[in-house]
């Protein structure tokens, strides 16, 4: 049996995601896993891996696991108040399942 | 007229310089969009050897340094740092199409400090027997942390000054540590701590040392194929800033010359140590300075202040500035 | 409030990323994000970040948001119909929905 | 043309990377897909990228497409069993589409 | 009186030798949460040149070496190896709120033998012109296999007591392969081959000999940031991890030292070589060691186990007990 | 019968050379399945050293030399380039269970260049003291280029003309162009460049030199790791790619020692300089001609041409081919 949680994924600047991660655990998150990525918005090209002389522009894709759908909304719209004027970054919710023994 | 023509000549020998040569070497191949990459892990590996190299030889050499030298290069360090920002500022912001707050970061970074550049400029001192105090190198902390302090308390008086109401004071204190723990500085520093109070002799003259000039050149490639890289962040922005980004390094390198200079005559500050104060002053950086700033002024358009350092303001600091103080000092001081 | 958009997700060989991408704005996208994988599939295994003599044989896999599903869908397609008869790859969408402040 | 298929994620710690896909290939899935991540959980915070004196605690997250929704959900709960009361980790389910052209 | 003045003395000297001055500089840089990284590609390659340069040596020498010398060190070395893990699962197993299983991955851990504290002492004996068998480090196997079967054999006893019926037998071929496939002993175990049955030393002379240092200081720094890192995952377990983790290295050096010094009367071990097999004894695993007991003993906590080895082990090892051995062996041989 | 007893304990001798027996290593190492991996990273910087060395020595040196003398060889290199993939494509489709369009991506493989097999046969001249013009491996993209560009070109006219109708024209810029922009091409032109137009003695002497047995020690390990690794890819495609990549690296050799023995004869060609030719007519492209096949040629499938050449082809080219050829140097010029 599986049941219905929601999942946030938030991409934006390597040099904000302390601060991304703080909003996340004052949320009630029970967690969170970051990968770094390369990627193409709005903003220009950010490649990963290259050797970037200018550090901590590259991009990273946070995603958490939330029980409530509502939870996940807010961290997406808190984090896109706080930063998206001025990092770049985009953020979207997904529908999970996830198992009983789990709890987040 | 033979006194240019001799200028122009050494300026031109010193082209040939492999620090030079791999920078243009670099641009060049991303010009021709070659698919070369320096992989990020062997990049990070290089700054942290050449900053410990610095670090080490700074730490060995003040041990029986007299601390009363130091005093006045490191003052004018302090102060042509603050000056740049101050002035920067400034000018910038009264331009067409800049907004302040970009304008402020902008100078913040042509204020700090780039450790590339400086390596660059050490090792090319070397190759032409130019001596400096071993310490010189060490007073790139003293031009950096202030010119960044400086950048971050304006913006933050300025957006203060823009939203009213809200006087967030700014604290300078968490500035100073976010500068030293960042990768360079804390490098840097390391480096430092250990030439003073350990025996690091065996390992800086069997790796640091010798490995220093070969992985400078792989720095030099870097940074070549990331200044033409981000050009085109450049073109995003108003023209000025490239203006700005082409004539600033020089002149902040010369206004550093001319204090330096007065350090001379006062208290025999070497001239190698002169030049390499204008090349500090001339340099703009580009390792730690941007993400602190980045964070510090998030309102503040990375492209406007990352294009003009990188792509325009490093390249003219390296290839003409640094030739072009060792050619003055070779006519000011008869090197 | 939130709305409904799609992601399209490939995987697929680092040696043709540019080309994806490539179709992936030719489609009227907004953006993209990259990251590097590794992976098994019909075709065998590839490793990431080990040593790879023959480099661009490694995976990527490439997100994208769009604001229509059917857009989302187009991409998928047009990727499968032009590169997975030679190179190997997958590519699958989902659900997703947006803040109402971005437009994809 | 899309067809429901559905998508079983895994984050746990890259000392049983194999273990793991030695599950994923005995439930039948036609492959998988590997990304190494950073995060922080119940049990601690994990980096990726830097230098981990103490090699194989790095997080990897593993993806699974699969036909239908009960063979992702028991990749789901054979793995929870087997791995996560001893090793840190979560998993979770999601809802994708896939072309016609392909097989999972 | 004068005798433990002088060993204080011998002591603290060493104590600015680089090896300790950069894993101390390290656990300052993370204490002071500077944001330098050491990226893990060139940890890894700096492990991997180690290695490397210990295997390629001992292969080198092994060639002229009389096989039978070798005989009573490596004996004592799995001597020395199990009965840390005996001894240490026995006593760390009886102390409150240490689990039984956790107990005997830590002592497997403490028993196993860490490559580069290993690569330290050599360094700092080259420096104090103390001179050993170059077979010596090649005995590392010879310690951390049986260290890590023991623990493992004896945890699987214990599991299958408590779940009794389940009499899992433990195969022990596969333990043994696991462990020389791991990166460290593999890495080792090449250089071996590659030194015995090829002509490796003009790559070795030119490359891995002359490179071991500087790497060695920067496998150092990065050991001491994640030492200091580390150091609340021990917060989290038991406060006995953090007595077993200071006074065992110790303890399992002096250990090794005694019976270094039979082998010394009884063959003419040299005092290089005594200190090594002391140094050993007191290291603990952190490179092959982990992961292998993770997989194995996977309902032990590894914030207990890697807490205590990474964060008080390691440190200790290091910058403890190698200048201990060293002082003790001054004393002793009248070095 | 002497003289072949002489060669054979020639050809066993040169299997203790590093480069040789790091080869093997690497092999046996992915045999026992050993967890021991070298980052990408350090693998992409050891190719760029390596590359960047012969370039630069290249460039330093072709200042010097005659360019007629260059003439003759250069025209041998490009003719065996083509040559190989022409009568490659034509043997290889002939054969049973064989695409078209994958014999000519495979040929077109052993066509190229592989740098690396270059760089081992450059070492190990050096240890049997044979001296070779140091331009000689400048001509490494004489025989590349036209190599993949003749497969490039086969293969279109091939698919135009299953598809008839659609006569897409193939056009030799762009492929040329993507070459060039390839990381290994880049490297060695650029290094090329630097050393006929600046002054990078200092750097080439004191880094990019000394570092070049060692770094290729690891680049041999790292290439039989993926020799090994990739057998099995050998296996998914039919047997005659395993006899191909057997033989045909020593036929491809031979030839191009034939033909540059007459260079010797006619123009003074150094018998050095013929084995290197043989090396790289010999070798298989590994870093740069996969890429540039596997997007030009999208239908071949890469198993069959990168397991033929990666697994054995260069294995053989290295382990069998170059002590092959100075074997033979050694007998017909008598060194
Ligand atoms: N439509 C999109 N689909 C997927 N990723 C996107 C999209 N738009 C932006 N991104 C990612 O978000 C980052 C920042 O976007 P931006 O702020 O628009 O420059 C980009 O570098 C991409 O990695
Ligand atoms: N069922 C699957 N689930 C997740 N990823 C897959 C699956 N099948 C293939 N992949 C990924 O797609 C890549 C190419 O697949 P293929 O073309 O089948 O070799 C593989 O290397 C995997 O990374
Ligand atoms: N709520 C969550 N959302 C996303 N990832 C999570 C969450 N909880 C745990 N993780 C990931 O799963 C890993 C292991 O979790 P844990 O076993 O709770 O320590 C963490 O390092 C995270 O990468
Ligand atoms: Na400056
Ligand atoms: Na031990
Ligand atoms: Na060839």
């Amino acid at each position: 049996m599986t049941f219905k949680a929601a999942k946030v994924v938030i991409i934006t600047e390597k040099v904000i995601l302390e601060q991304v991660a703080q909003i996340i655990e004052a949320m009630g998150a029970t967690g969170y896993t970051v990968f770094a990525a390369g990627g193409k918005g709005s903003r220009g090209v950010r490649a990963a891996g290259r050797a970037a002389v200018v550090d901590g522009f590259s991009n990273v894709q946070i995603e958490v696991i939330t029980a409530t759908h509502d939870t996940a909304e807010k961290i997406a719209v808190e984090v896109a108040d706080r930063f998206f004027q001025n990092y770049s970054g985009i953020t979207y919710l997904e529908d999970v399942e996830i198992l009983r023994s789990h709890k987040f | 007229m033979e006194l240019i023509l001799d200028f122009l000549s050494r300026f031109l020998v010193q082209f040939q310089s492999p620090a030079l040569a791999f920078l243009v070497g670099g641009m060049l191949l991303a010009a021709f969009r070659s698919k070369l990459e320096i992989p990020d892990a062997i990049y990070q590996f290089c700054v942290f050897m050449l900053l410990m190299r610095i670090g080490l030889e700074g730490g060995l050499e003040i041990r029986d340094a007299e601390l009363a030298d130091m005093l006045l290069p490191a003052i004018i360090a302090v102060v042509v740092g603050c000056a740049i920002v101050l002035v920067g500022s400034l000018v910038l912001s009264r331009l067409p199409g800049v907004k302040t707050d970009d304008a402020i970061a902008t100078s913040g970074l042509f204020g700090a400090v780039s450790a590339s550049t400086l390596a660059a400029a050490m090792v090319m001192l070397e190759e032409q027997a130019v001596t400096f105090e071993a310490w010189v190198p060490a007073l790139y902390p003293f031009m950096d942390i202030p010119a960044l302090i400086v950048a971050i308390v304006l913006a933050n008086l300025y957006l203060a000054r823009k939203k009213e109401g809200a006087k967030a004071k700014t604290r300078i204190w968490p500035i100073i540590t976010s500068s030293l723990r960042g990768s360079a500085l804390s490098a840097l520093l390391l480096g430092l701590a250990l030439g003073l109070f350990t025996r690091p002799e065996i390992v800086y003259e069997g790796f640091y040392d010798p490995l220093f000039r070969g992985l400078l050149s792989v720095l030099m490639l870097t940074m070549g194929m990331e200044a033409y890289t981000r050009l085109n962040e450049l073109r995003k922005v108003a023209h000025w800033y490239a203006v700005y980004a082409t004539f600033a390094p020089l002149v902040h390198g010369l206004i550093a010359f001319g204090l330096g200079y007065v350090a001379h005559v006062l208290t025999g500050f070497s001239p190698g140590g002169v030049i390499l104060l204008a090349v500090m002053a001339g340099s703009s950086s580009d390792i730690s300075g941007p993400p602190t700033l980045r964070a510090a002024i998030p309102s503040a358009n990375p492209s406007a202040y990352i294009g003009s350092s990188t792509s325009v303001g490093t390249p003219v600091a390296i290839a003409v500035g640094i030739p072009l103080y060792v050619a003055l000092a070779q006519a000011v001081f008869g090197l």
